[in-house]
């Protein structure tokens, strides 16, 4: 696949763009227990790329590579061509990476509104005295600008009459989608979604399916994506690595994947059709 | 009526303390109700107000009071001293602080509402400085003498003066601070125990009186040398010490125990009455007669007042005149059945202090009681005066006062 | 039934993220401005100003600054006796080294001082967590009470280790100093208290309140969102420290006059202010207010029926009112842990949807 | 698959229960339902309908919750279980699995299963017994038995979160999505687990499942809750082949299943997108 | 030997007993906050109820006495009797199981699942709430206690170390008593915690209360029966400093010294306790010697020993044999 330098076509006709990170030989370990072993692999501009593999696999641990909270024990990332150093991950952040997490982590004493204006903090330039100000120092403003954006946001995803619901009270498919909504509050260029669909029914899976296809499809959005539902994996993304015991056991379009045998013992059980 | 308000503490740190001094002050004036009714035919009604030693609750109280047409306050803290200073001086009511407060309130010229005889701090101090120079055999030459003191304002009070002290008399002065509330002092007693001083002074409140006793018996320090200010010295601090604690000696501005014939008529009419605001089984301990001190200096102030004005129901400002012009005798001190139990006091404008002498007591463990271990001793006025004079010129620059008595 | 949103539609987000969305909200908090700057200064006597009002405000200032690190930023503080003893001797530093300048102007710069000491105590906060954190905090208590009362610089080498409040006057107005009267103290303090309040609030609804909050529900979320935990963490402590500084400084040079840093701003102060921010709600600048209100007024009260009214013995009313205290925190806490803002906003919606429940 | 003989006495009865909130929020609006005993009862829903609320008002963990039953009553072996503690409950063999993990943090993944043996009396030998066939049904547990619980992967906690139910040895067990975070082969897995444990121990279930398809394929008898009330109910068998069923819940329409990709031609385009 | 070598180690020594008596104080903190993830702060008031008990329960005295004497106009002091010490304490023991009994049923129950400062603030309350109780129940004068443990300096030590040195040194017999206590404490609960089926149920109590509800674990039991030993250590701790500095208010001011240690020892670890204490009470000691008292004017071991604690967590965040934070996503 790494031959593939300036991006290609998919099987729906997008074109998709060059790589803009890229892991290389990533060892991750904790104590004794190696999370990940060796592994490379690329992410490329525009795509919606799929991690999957059995539980433990290191899945969620390699998006925390990529995201910054862990640091790798060996190997390097390579984000826009150039290596990342050690980077704190609000810094991470702040370079267009956003995410979700498997384990809910919305900010629970926060209503919904302001978790997703969160969302935004990067973009956001008043400090302390401005704040304090309100007013007179156009901090009223900003708010008003950044709640506009965030509006539309809460529109998109449908979540219009909630926005003052405390997020500790939602159920917990509304929390993912909540979660979603602030990550794309930040107009991230790399989107991270650590299994944005458990935990949900068929109908509300369809839902999240036309919401990450149309942000990757509007803005061009490059999404990693985590999850257990192969129907969703297979239809959404255009390649796919595969993890077991922290090794990568493939990788390569949804069905390459599929009828890769090493796969199919390993994870599917079956092959999917 | 009269009216003197009680801010009493019977909780908190230091509610041990606070109890018997507060029931002495109570049943005095139940005694002077139920004997004399009252004084000068005006009954005397003693509002009680907890202040748990707090200066916030101190404040809540006086003003929750002083509307109440109060003669004189009495907080027994000095911390609501120094909060009410500025406030009886500005509503006109009379602050009395024997033995505690601001020392230089002692000067009348500076403080025209504040009262602190017989004694203050500093006298204190040096009352025990020369009880302990008549011990040492006249001289305190190339002696060790240790402070342990509460570190806190209050317990930092006679350092200056022992420093004084110190330069002419020519003993060496260790200074040990304890925290509060001063449960733990191993530091303080082995630096006791390394440093061997001859004596050690105290001056404490609270636990910290009962830890140190202790910790004194446990390094076997003689407790003949372990002298303690007044507020250290009390049944309470030296009881859980046990027997180990005879010879603890304290200084004290007043007599204690049984045998003042006034406490016949405590029993008679204020505890077989039913009316003992205690259990009654604090009469003629060191605290409670403290309280009923406090208690009779305000009774005669008032009684001064009444005569100097010539009508009963007397004003506060009326009982200022009292307190300032109080002359306390002998004569007078055995007619309230308190003979020798404290010295003469002749009040004037600019002397608000008092005589300033204090005598010693000695526990005596094995009947329970303090038994008298020296005359009535004056403090060293030569020493004292001086910084009194300094430390009041301060606070009427600090606060435009014009000095008057002039 | 008039206590509705229906009918009171916002057509702009400034109108919709406003303090009091809902009309009757508003006009009672009109009201209440009106009261306490136009009514009750008129009014208030000694007793009610230094019993009750004065230490009200100044314990509402305070609450509102530890309610900014509790409660927003969840970073648990028993330091705030020491904090405030920072900003007690820094305006007593500054009224007796420039007297020429406005005590107004002492009050802030306290504030000030006490900011940037609350930041270096907040250091260890980076690392520290929880009751690790709280506990940590103690060691500020600690070691300011020892400071001031072991350096004679600060209090101006006073024999006593006291420090006094010289007099000092606003437009010709004495607010320190014993011939302040009742309602030049109040006054002094409403208006600081409501430029805090206001304050407050104004951080607290934006960017920099919202990292506060991030930082105290997920930290690690928060810092993986892009909040900067070290510039968030310390920005809570410096103005918590700020607010809970002014309120030192008030404390000590309008309510009391004179003080000595171990009893005024012992360790009893830290909890004290803590339990009105809890007992209030954590993050609720109306909790604030409610608990200093609550934990100011009901000792008084109790104090006033028990002693006053039932006529009982001091020390007995004493220890039971410490009974009473004790069980109705504890009452409380069982009844609504989000304390007495909490209590409130249930009450509101059921009188929202009153007469029909649900 | 569904044993007649096994269903025809009610083992909890669920009659016709509200559930509010904080006092304020009502959640469930009368909802009933019959678990029989031996059986596989599945409840279905989607997100917020009320599966984990009913779930947690049979074993009484609403409390802890400041959520209240106000209404109906819920009966195990015809006895009201309303007033008794989440203990006694387990002790009468009725325990839950949480949904969204709830392992002991700090505990390690052997000493979290053995907390689910808290209740029982029968000795070291028979837990011990006990462990060992979890760790036969999750491998995986054993390679991590040392670990703590929180380190563990999303994955491995479910799996400590049904193992530490099973070493309980329950006469009935409450399964709030038990799929939720699993490999699609381990959700296999784990329903055969349920099966067999259905069927060789004769333990009961009540299941909250977002899965349908899985759910209703290993169920005896389905319960659809939506907003708060059953709305639909059945054997499994019938719910499967109901076509509203198949459209909302399973995801197939006529021709079969439909790609994820598909659903956004069909459903209108949001306004900001235009 | 040098001089001030040798006053070093008997400080330290010193040191090393004052840390004990710190953490018999801390191990109710321990206890406590493994079992239920709460910081009870009122701790120390339970020592001090439980030494007013001890005492009242051995002098005789009678309970609500000054409540019954206001009501009635009686003067109700004491029974005619007094309770042999060891009796004493097991009926003071006794009383602690019955308020323990008594805390679960009125607070604990209604609180579970709450944020933890919630709960410390109840606990708060509670300590409020168990003060103005002892002053009603006990009466707030000071009162000595005396259940025939020895005091004072211990002449084997004193001579032994003044015929090897020229130096004897000074160790205080309560203090040798109040260690071997401690130690048999820590030995004891360590066992109890890490290897009894109740006290795994009790760790994971502290992790989560609804997960350990829903396995069947009984957080009453688990409350009582913790709350229950907290009461018995706060009663041996009261006993130690109350023969020390007689029995009244401050008493439950002990917890300020014990604070330190746990943080310090890590708040879920006994053997930390224990450990915390030690190098607390040298450390303090130490510094005091060295350093506060020749250059800062004494008075330092409050806050010093704060910092000492502060300095050790900002290295290991949760103390040094405390559970490890665990931070993930
Ligand atoms: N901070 C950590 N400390 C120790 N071990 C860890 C840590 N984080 C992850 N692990 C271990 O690394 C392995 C991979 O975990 P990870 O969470 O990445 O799995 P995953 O592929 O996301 O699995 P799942 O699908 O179950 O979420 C697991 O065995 C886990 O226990
Ligand atoms: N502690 C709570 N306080 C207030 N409301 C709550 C609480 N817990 C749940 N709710 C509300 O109750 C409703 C039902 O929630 P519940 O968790 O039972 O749904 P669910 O069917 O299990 O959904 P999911 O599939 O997402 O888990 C939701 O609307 C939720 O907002
Ligand atoms: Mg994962
Ligand atoms: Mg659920």
């Amino acid at each position: 696949m790494n031959d593939m330098s300036d991006g290609y076509v998919t099987a729906d006709g997008r074109q998709i763009g060059g790589v803009i990170m890229e892991m290389k030989n990533i060892t991750l370990r904790f104590g004794g227990v190696v999370a990940i072993k060796d592994i490379s692999f690329d992410i490329r501009d525009g795509e919606i790329r799929a991690i999957i593999g059995p539980n433990g696999a290191g899945k969620s641990s390699m998006l925390n590579v990529i995201s910054g909270f862990y640091i790798p024990t060996e190997g390097e990332v390579m984000f826009k061509g150039v290596k990342r150093g050690p980077m704190k991950p609000y810094q991470v952040a702040r370079l267009g990476i956003a995410r979700t997490f498997q384990n809910i982590a919305l900010f629970d004493g926060m209503s919904v509104l302001d978790n997703i204006m969160t969302g935004r903090l990067t973009h956001m330039k008043s400090g302390l005295l401005a704040q304090a100000g309100w007013w007179w120092t156009g901090a009223a403003k900003e708010e008003d600008e950044h709640r506009e954006k965030v509006e539309k946001i809460i529109d998109f995803l449908e979540i219009q009459n909630i926005r003052k619901t405390p997020v500790g009270r939602l159920p917990y498919g509304l929390k993912k989608r909540v979660e979603l909504a602030r990550a794309l509050a930040a107009e991230p260029k790399l989107l991270l979604l650590d299994e944005p669909m458990a935990g949900m029914n068929v109908e509300e899976k369809e839902d999240m399916s036309r919401f990450i296809l149309d942000v990757n499809d509007e803005f061009g959005t490059t999404i990693v994506l985590i999850e257990h539902d192969m129907g969703v994996v297979m239809d959404l993304s255009d390649r796919v690595v595969v993890m077991d015991y922290g090794k990568k056991i493939g990788d390569g379009t949804p069905d390459e994947v599929r009828n890769n045998q090493d796969v199919i013992d390993a994870y599917l059980g079956v092959a999917h059709d | 009526e009269l009216v003197v308000p009680n801010l009493s503490y019977r909780t908190g740190p230091y509610a041990a303390n606070g109890i018997p001094y507060a029931d002495g002050f109570n049943d005095y004036f139940t005694l002077l109700n139920e004997r004399d009714g009252g004084i000068g035919g005006e009954m005397v009604r003693v509002p009680e107000c907890e202040t748990a030693y707090n200066t916030e609750k101190g404040v809540e109280c006086y003003e929750s009071t002083k509307g109440d047409g109060a003669l004189a306050y009495n907080p027994l803290s000095t911390g609501i001293t120094y909060q009410l200073i500025p406030k009886v001086t500005a509503d006109g009511h009379v602050l009395y602080t024997p033995g505690y407060g601001r020392t230089s309130a002692a000067n009348g010229k500076v403080f025209e509402w504040v009262f602190n005889y017989p004694a203050n701090y500093w006298d204190g101090a040096s009352i025990i400085e020369q009880y302990l120079m008549g011990k040492a055999g006249g001289s305190l030459e190339g002696k060790k003498i240790a402070l342990v003191y509460h570190n806190s304002a209050y317990g930092k009070e006679p350092i200056r003066t022992l420093q004084e002290l110190a330069k002419r008399d020519g003993f060496e002065l260790e200074l040990l601070p304890v925290d509060h509330p001063g449960q733990e002092q191993k530091s303080q007693w082995l630096q006791v125990r390394r440093s061997k001083p001859d004596f050690v002074i105290m001056y404490g409140w609270g636990v910290m009186n009962q830890v140190a006793i202790q910790e004194a018996v446990n390094i076997r320090f003689p407790m003949e040398n372990f002298v303690g200010i007044w507020w250290s010295g009390s049944e309470n601090d030296v009881r859980s010490a046990g027997d180990k604690a005879d010879g603890y000696t304290t200084v004290s501005f007043h007599g204690t125990g049984m045998d003042f014939p006034v406490y016949g008529d405590i029993q008679k009419y204020v505890i077989d009455a039913g009316k003992a605001a205690g259990a009654g089984d604090e009469v003629g301990t060191m605290l409670y007669s403290r309280g009923m001190y406090a208690a009779m200096i305000i009774s005669e102030a008032i009684r001064k007042a009444q005569e100097i004005h010539g009508h009963s129901a007397v004003t506060p400002a009326e009982v200022r005149d009292g307190f300032e012009q109080l002359d306390l005798t002998e004569a007078r001190l055995n007619e309230l059945g308190l003979p020798n139990f404290a010295q003469p006091i002749q009040a004037t404008c600019a002397d608000h202090g008092g005589p300033g002498s204090g005598l010693m007591y000695k526990w005596n463990a094995a009947d329970g009681k303090w038994d008298a271990a020296s005359d009535w001793i004056s403090a060293d006025s030569s020493v004292i005066d001086p910084l009194i004079a300094e430390d009041s010129a301060a606070f009427a620059k600090e606060n435009n006062i014009a000095e008057r008595c002039n | 039934m008039f206590y509705r949103e229906a009918g009171d539609f916002k057509t702009s987000y400034r109108e919709d993220s406003q303090t009091f969305p809902i009309k009757f909200d508003r006009l009672r908090y009109y009201v209440v401005l009106a009261i306490a700057f136009g009514v009750v200064p008129l009014l208030i006597n000694d007793y009610w100003a230094n019993a009750v009002a004065v230490p009200f405000l100044i314990y509402a200032i305070a609450a509102i600054g530890l309610n900014i690190l509790v409660g927003y930023a969840g970073q648990v503080s028993l330091g705030t006796g020491g904090f405030m003893a920072v900003g007690a001797y820094a305006v007593y530093k500054l009224m007796t080294a420039f007297p020429e300048v406005s005590i107004f102007i002492h009050v802030l710069l306290a504030g000030g001082i006490t900011a940037a000491v609350g930041v270096l105590f907040g250091l260890p906060s980076l690392r520290i967590k929880g009751f690790y954190l709280a506990v940590a905090t103690l060691a500020a208590q600690f070691f300011l009470v020892w400071l001031f009362n072991k350096v004679p610089w600060f209090y101006n080498y006073s024999a006593s280790g006291q420090i006094n409040a010289p007099e000092r006057t606003v437009f010709g107005v004495f607010v320190t100093g014993a011939q302040t009267s009742a309602m030049a103290k109040y006054m002094f303090c409403l208006v600081m208290l409501t430029i805090v309040a206001l304050v407050a609030r104004n951080l607290t609804r934006g960017t920099v309140g919202r990292k506060w909050m991030a930082i105290r529900d997920m930290d690690i979320a928060a810092e993986i969102i892009g909040v900067n935990p070290l510039t968030t963490k310390l920005s809570a402590f410096a103005v918590s420290s700020f607010f809970i500084g002014i309120a030192g400084a008030l404390f000590f040079a309008v309510y009391l006059g004179a003080a000595e840093v171990g009893e005024a701003f012992g360790i009893q102060k830290s909890f004290l202010i803590l339990f009105m921010v809890i007992i209030g709600g954590l993050g609720s600048i109306f909790g604030s207010f409610a608990g200093a209100a609550f934990l100011v007024l009901l000792p008084v009260f109790l104090k006033n029926v028990l002693v006053g009214t039932l006529g009982w013995p001091t020390d007995l009313a004493a220890h039971i009112e410490l009974m009473i205290v004790g069980g109705l925190i504890v009452t409380f806490l069982i009844a609504e842990p989000h304390g007495l803002a909490q209590l409130w906003r249930v009450a509101k919606e059921k009188l929202r949807l009153w007469p029909f429940p649900h | 698959m569904l044993d007649a003989a096994k269903t025809d006495t009610t083992l909890l009865e669920v009659n016709n229960i509200e559930v509010i909130y904080n006092h304020v929020i009502l959640v469930l609006k009368g909802v009933s339902l019959n678990v029989p005993k031996g059986g596989i009862t599945a409840l279905l829903g989607g997100n917020g309908a009320g599966k984990t609320t009913t779930l947690k008002a049979v074993s009484n963990l609403l409390k802890s919750e400041r959520g209240e039953v106000t209404k109906g009553s819920i009966t195990y072996r015809g006895e009201r279980v309303q007033e008794m503690s989440p203990a006694d409950l387990v002790r009468k063999g009725v325990i839950q699995v949480m949904e969204g993990r709830h392992c002991f943090e700090h505990l390690t993944v052997e000493e979290n299963l053995l907390t689910g043996a808290y209740t029982r009396k029968d000795g070291r030998g028979a837990i011990q017994a006990d462990l060992e066939m979890v760790y036969n049904y999750f491998p995986r547990l054993k390679e991590r038995r040392k670990s703590q619980a929180g380190y563990t992967s999303g994955g491995e906690q479910q799996m400590v979160a049904m193992g530490r139910a099973l070493m309980s040895r329950p006469e009935t067990i409450l399964l709030d999505e038990p799929s939720m975070g699993l490999a699609p082969q381990l959700v296999e897995q784990i329903f055969e687990i349920v099966k067999s444990v259905n069927e060789n121990e004769g333990v009961t279930f009540l299941l909250a499942e977002q899965n349908t398809n899985v759910a209703l394929r290993y169920a005896h008898y389905g319960y659809i809750l939506e907003s708060g009330r059953i709305v639909m109910d059945g054997p499994a068998a019938d719910l499967r082949e109901n076509p509203d069923v198949k459209e909302f819940y399973l995801g197939m329409s006529d021709e079969g299943r439909k790609s994820f990709r598909d659903v956004r031609s069909y459903r209108r385009r949001k306004r900001w997108l235009a | 030997m040098p001089d001030i070598v040798l006053y070093a180690a008997e400080v330290t020594l010193n040191g090393l007993m004052a840390g004990v008596l710190y953490a018999l104080v801390a191990l109710g903190f321990v206890l406590i906050f493994k079992a239920s993830g709460i910081f009870n702060y009122a701790q120390g008031v339970l020592a001090l109820f439980a030494a007013l008990t001890l005492v009242g329960i051995q002098k005789g005295q009678v309970p609500f006495a000054h409540l019954l004497n206001a009501m009635t106009g009686k003067h109700y002091t004491n029974f005619p009797w007094e309770v042999p010490a060891l009796v004493a304490i097991l009926l003071a023991a006794g009383v602690m199981v019955v308020l323990a009994i008594i805390i679960e049923k009125l607070v604990l129950k209604h609180l579970v699942n709450q944020a933890p400062i919630i709960l410390f603030m109840a606990t708060i309350g509670m300590a409020y709430f168990l003060e103005g109780f002892g002053d009603v129940m006990w009466g707030s004068d000071i009162k000595t206690l005396d259940v025939g443990l020895p005091q004072g300096i211990n002449e084997t030590i004193d001579s032994v170390t003044y015929n090897m040195f020229g130096y004897g040194f000074f160790i205080d017999n309560l203090d040798i008593v109040a260690a071997v206590v401690a130690v048999l404490l820590v030995a004891a609960l360590t066992v109890f915690s890490q290897y009894s089926k109740q006290g795994r149920a009790l760790r994971a109590v502290a992790d989560d209360h609804q997960a350990a509800l829903s396995v069947g674990i009984s957080l009453r039991f688990i409350w009582i029966l913790v709350w229950s030993i907290a009461g018995f250590v706060a009663l041996v701790a009261g006993i130690m400093w109350g023969s020390k500095s007689g029995v009244q208010f401050s008493l439950s001011l002990i917890a300020l010294k014990a604070l330190p240690v746990l943080m310090l020892g890590g708040f879920t670890s006994i053997p930390g306790a224990i450990v915390g204490g030690l190098i607390i009470g040298v450390g303090e000691k130490l510094f005091e010697l060295l350093i506060g008292a020749p250059f800062l004017g004494g008075a330092t071991e409050n806050w010093f020993a704060y910092v000492l604690a502060l300095v050790f967590l900002v290295f290991r965040p949760q103390g040094l044999f405390g559970e490890k934070i665990i931070e993930r996503v």
